[in-house]
């Protein structure tokens, strides 16, 4: 139908808004909780407006004390809402995770499967803006550790408009976390986007030479990355995980398996990142199918610094990318 | 401090006090034989006793009317009793059993059952708290007149999620009541070596909150105390807090010299047993009779040890199954 | 609760009231440069002002001998620049430079220095609380009669953090002077939108600890009770938590369009200007003429160009140090 | 000299605890903090008697405030003691996560150089007790993902003996993670045993077959699997990291490049593990001389189950690593 092909002109931070404003017109049970979703209008303004529209009970301003309303959300998901809880960002995260790991994780196992928690919480998360040390971590592959939780990290504007939907209707905790550096990316998004599957990653760019397999912030590096390459003649596929929990391992050996090569690009620290964890799988799974080993770009292994040279040294960057791959696609290439 | 509401003495008949009596002479001695089964290691982990402590779950929990909620501790049997969660699957939980309220896979520190309301067991000092408040604001905005209950221990009191939890419940005028079991120790530690201030009602007051303390030894103050409260919170009034002045009179746990206190002082307090004291109360005031003790002595120890027996009969769940309930098996809710 | 020592008034003299409007000025001028820097995008990240709030830093940091420690927040330009770490530096590290009090690598948000016994510029609210009762700690255990004040805003009382600092601080009576910023606000949070109890002297006081409010708009009055409150602690009385009751002139960070208050309220506070009205009040007394409030102007405005221009004259950290600071350099202490 | 042959029959627990104590006693800045360590004798009887000999100043009982005492080491540490924090468990060490991650890892950097933090955290870590599901984490893996600490895991008598004095020394702050399960093993250690590196691997058995890299408390199953395949004519080598950040990459890959094969053993979950990065590192610098792609043997998936056979089902055991070993033996091999 034709109304499929109308398109709209909106950001990601646009995208998220409206797909939280469709979800509490579709669901008297979904509220949003959080610090200064309301009044301030939301530290990222993703929530800009909607107090008006929906009243101060469906749009709470919180205290300071991530610990609680946290823990709030997921009594309120016990006792049959549909929480939306704001993190301001994944920084400040840390002062709930006891209520993440020891409560939301664990309670549908604990209680031999009698009780689920429906319970989304979205949170900013990466650097990038000079925010130094206790405001720029990416955290979103650490917490992917966790049994009992879903993380994902929407990288494009039907994610972030598609994904939200999703995952309300998921009757476990789900992890959403949005790159700061994204918000105001702008395109053009189908007028009828909606929900969309939340457990498979995506293949963004094909190509038969290497796998670039990365998600969130980073996308987006590794997509211009590919470009680059081509215009080196190296066709460059670049994957979307999409979901960092559960892993979409399939599409990963899939692509390598066509491929041979993999580049891992995350905003993560390098030890014990996400990328450690998709190449541990690549080295199980397709082995025989390397033409050389598998290469990671991640973050120096550093508290973020706040001067902006160091802190572009310090993040994954298109060169670090396309040095990667050249150096691999040299190897029996 | 104290609502005004329903503060005449409750009136006690000879069903009443049977009834106490029952129910907490039940906690006692499903204990005392659970304490004989972990010797016996048919009960595994951690065991924390009630003994002594009996008056404030049978006092606290009989206030609630059965479609409130509640929220618990790690030492919760006798709560989970009182709710009326059965013997038996309680006791085949603490075997492990497949029979049990959690399947096994909780054990004593996490007894959940949703057919009455009950959401754990909580191993996490102050853990529990969000918990209650977000149960306890689905109920406010489903408009429904339910509360919730939270016991924890005076020990949670130094818990940054005690205050954040104490904070957002009374500025949200929540309708959940802080059941405080001071059994004067935490583990080792006296009440006098954690607190600055020792009269926790002070505490709750610095919130704005109703806060009163009674007699944890006497069942009778006790199920006063708790129907005032949850009469308070449960007309809108928001929040209360009751602080139940109690002992423990075992160990910690099953591993603990108790190198803290004097043995002379817990004989000090076994003086106050809450059963023995109410017993002779009942006796004296001819309410009950040794006839009548001996009755319910015999129906307890013919309940307990049929739960036993069916914990003894109990599956132990199969070990493919090990992976189950980490996330729900329904797609949706 | 008010410590009966030094009680009488401050007796003001002309060099006291120089210095008092020179500290004040060079705040408001520093952070209007400072604001002007970011614009021109030589100041990035966030850059939260102090404007308004001058005379609490003055007061408070006025307070504290030079071998005493503290600990603020990152809204801390004043605080540092009271304390005696030079402009520059300052000035400094919000380029990014080598030069900076922190090498560049905190930004305006962590500022430090040992020299002046400044330990920092914390971007997570509530998190500098610990750290200075810990530098209170070892003070103790040390047997010295040093200090340590911790700067905070109202917005922290609400984080656990804060409740098990009073707790610890109190019960331990260690020499740690807790000075709250009270501005209303946190970001876009009115107080009684995130307290049940507003009057936060009395959440002091439920840690039995001594705790007073103070005009945060009257330099004089908030250098008494400073000075009042680290005689108490000084003495070895324990913490004393001194509520500072002020105002923020300006957004709370620089993207903030202040929907949560009205411009009208703003101009009511400006009135109370704490340098506008100190400098009339000393006008009246006779203590300073016209004269000298245009050497300080000038004196300031000579000092912080000064500042600006080594600041643009300093060197970029080289890249190759990124990974430097991350462990000490040093293999002991 | 002689007396290098004296050796003493110990637990681990005992060394430990001499270890503290030889610390105390030559050095006065050193302390121990944390919940229950004096007159409970600690949660796992470590610091049993410590109090009677150092007195309540040097062995302090804390609260139960994990983030308040966490941070008050922090500060201490800066303030120039040399603070031992006792965090009861690793599931408890959530609630201080934020002062660990935000401050003590940041600090050091966030302030251009200029401070330290010597802070020792000791903590219990790991399943196999019937804890359930939130007192069995094993999460000294995860932690190492923080650039800024330094994480050790003792799992002999020597190094639970003498990696603390050296942890003392270091300038950084160090987490020292105690597997439960070894607090009862005993053994015959050096009379004069004493201070021992703390960032090198050691091959607890050297074997040209393939390589058991492992740590903590699976370090012995590693060994009894060695044992059994060695039986089968496997000559399997046990490589125990000791500390897994920084992890000593040099000693992985030269055992690797002896041995060309890999098998990986550790109780954390699976995903996003330290095994992952091990994985990973093999993958980067010895992937030409793998006979066959490294394997892991990890916790499954799922929050520790209580019951027994489950919880055995769930962890690393000796029959799964013995045919990870065969599975690859026989692989080209
Ligand atoms: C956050 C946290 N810290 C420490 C522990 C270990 N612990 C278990 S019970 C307990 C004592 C709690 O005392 P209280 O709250 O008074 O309850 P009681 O055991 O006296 O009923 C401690 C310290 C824990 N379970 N959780
Ligand atoms: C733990 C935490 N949560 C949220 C934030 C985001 N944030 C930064 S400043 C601020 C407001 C703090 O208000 P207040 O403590 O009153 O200090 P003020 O800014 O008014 O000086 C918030 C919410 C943070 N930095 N840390
Ligand atoms: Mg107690
Ligand atoms: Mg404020």
């Amino acid at each position: 139908m034709n109304t499929a092909a109308k398109t709209i002109r909106i950001t990601y931070r646009e995208a998220i808004k409206q797909a939280i404003r469709e979800a509490m017109q579709r669901d008297p049970r979904v509220f949003v909780m959080g610090e200064d979703v309301g009044r301030y209008g939301g530290c990222y303004a993703v929530t800009m407006g909607l107090l008006e529209e929906f009243g101060p009970e469906r749009i709470r301003d919180t205290p300071l004390s991530e610990s609680a309303f946290v823990g709030a959300g997921i009594g309120a998901a016990m006792g049959g809402m549909r929480p939306i809880v704001e993190i301001m960002t994944v920084n400040f995260s840390l002062l709930a995770l006891d209520q993440i790991v020891n409560n939301a994780a664990t309670i549908l196992h604990m209680s031999g499967g009698q009780i689920n928690i429906p319970l989304v919480i979205r949170m900013t998360t990466g650097a990038g803006r000079q925010l130094a040390a206790q405001h720029s971590h990416s955290l979103e592959g650490w917490y992917s550790h966790i049994p009992g939780i879903r993380v994902l990290t929407p990288a494009t504007l039907e994610d972030a408009r598609g994904m939200l939907w999703t995952a309300l209707q998921c009757p476990d905790p789900v992890l959403i976390f949005e790159h700061g550096t994204l918000y105001n990316m702008e395109g053009d998004l189908a007028a009828d986007a909606g929900a969309i599957e939340i457990d498979k990653a995506a293949i963004r760019r094909s190509g038969k030479d290497a796998s670039l397999i990365t998600y969130g912030g980073t996308l987006h590096k590794a997509l211009k990355a590919a470009e680059e390459l081509s215009a080196a003649g190296i066709d460059a596929e670049v994957i979307d995980l999409r979901t960092l929990r559960p892993l979409d391992t399939a599409a990963i050996l899939d692509s390598v398996t066509r491929t041979h090569r993999a580049v891992i690009i995350d905003e993560g620290w390098r030890s014990g990142s996400i990328s450690a964890e998709i190449s541990a799988r690549i080295m199980e799974g397709a082995f025989y199918e390397l033409d050389a080993p598998v290469a990671r770009v991640c973050s120096a292994e550093v508290p973020m610094p706040y001067a902006k040279h160091l802190e572009d040294a310090a993040l994954p960057s298109v060169p670090a990318i396309i040095s990667a791959v050249r150096g691999m696609v040299g190897e029996n290439g | 401090m104290v609502p005004q509401a329903d503060a005449q003495r409750l009136k006690l008949d000879r069903d009443h006090a049977l009834t106490l009596l029952r129910e907490m002479l039940r906690i006692r001695r499903f204990e005392e034989k659970s304490a004989e089964l972990y010797s016996a290691a048919k009960i595994r982990g951690f065991l924390h006793l009630y003994i002594g402590e009996e008056a404030v779950a049978v006092g606290g929990v009989r206030a609630l009317n059965p479609d409130d909620a509640m929220v618990a501790t790690y030492r919760e049997h006798g709560h989970a009793l009182v709710r009326g969660i059965s013997t038996a699957s309680i006791m085949a939980e603490m075997f492990g059993k497949q029979e049990g309220c959690s399947r096994g896979r909780g054990g004593s520190m996490h007894i959940f059952d949703t057919a009455t309301r009950f959401y754990g067991g909580n191993a996490i000092v102050g853990g529990g708290l969000p918990i209650a408040v977000g149960l306890a604001l689905a109920e406010k905005m489903q408009g429904t007149s339910r509360v919730t209950a939270c016991f924890f221990g005076e020990g949670a009191v130094a818990e940054g999620e005690f205050h954040e939890c104490m904070n957002l419940a009374a500025l949200w005028k929540l309708p959940v009541v802080f059941f405080c079991e001071n059994n004067l120790y935490a583990m080792g530690t006296a009440l006098s070596r954690s607190e600055s201030e020792t009269d926790l009602t002070l505490k709750a007051a610095s919130y704005e909150m109703p806060a009163w303390p009674v007699d944890g030894m006497d069942v009778i103050a006790c199920e006063e105390a708790a129907r005032r409260a949850v009469l308070s919170v449960r007309s809108g009034e928001g929040p209360c807090f009751v602080e139940f002045r109690t002992y423990r009179f075992r160990a910690h746990s099953m591993y603990d010299p108790q190198l803290y206190r004097t043995k002379q002082e817990v004989e000090e307090w076994k003086k106050r047993d809450p059963i023995a004291t109410f017993q002779a109360r009942a006796r004296e005031a001819g309410l009950i009779s040794a006839e009548d003790v001996d009755a319910i002595d015999h129906e307890i120890s013919t309940e307990i040890s049929r739960a036993v027996e069916f914990a003894e009969a109990g599956a132990w769940e199969p070990e493919q199954d090990l992976t189950r309930f980490v996330y729900s098996e329904k797609a949706h809710l």
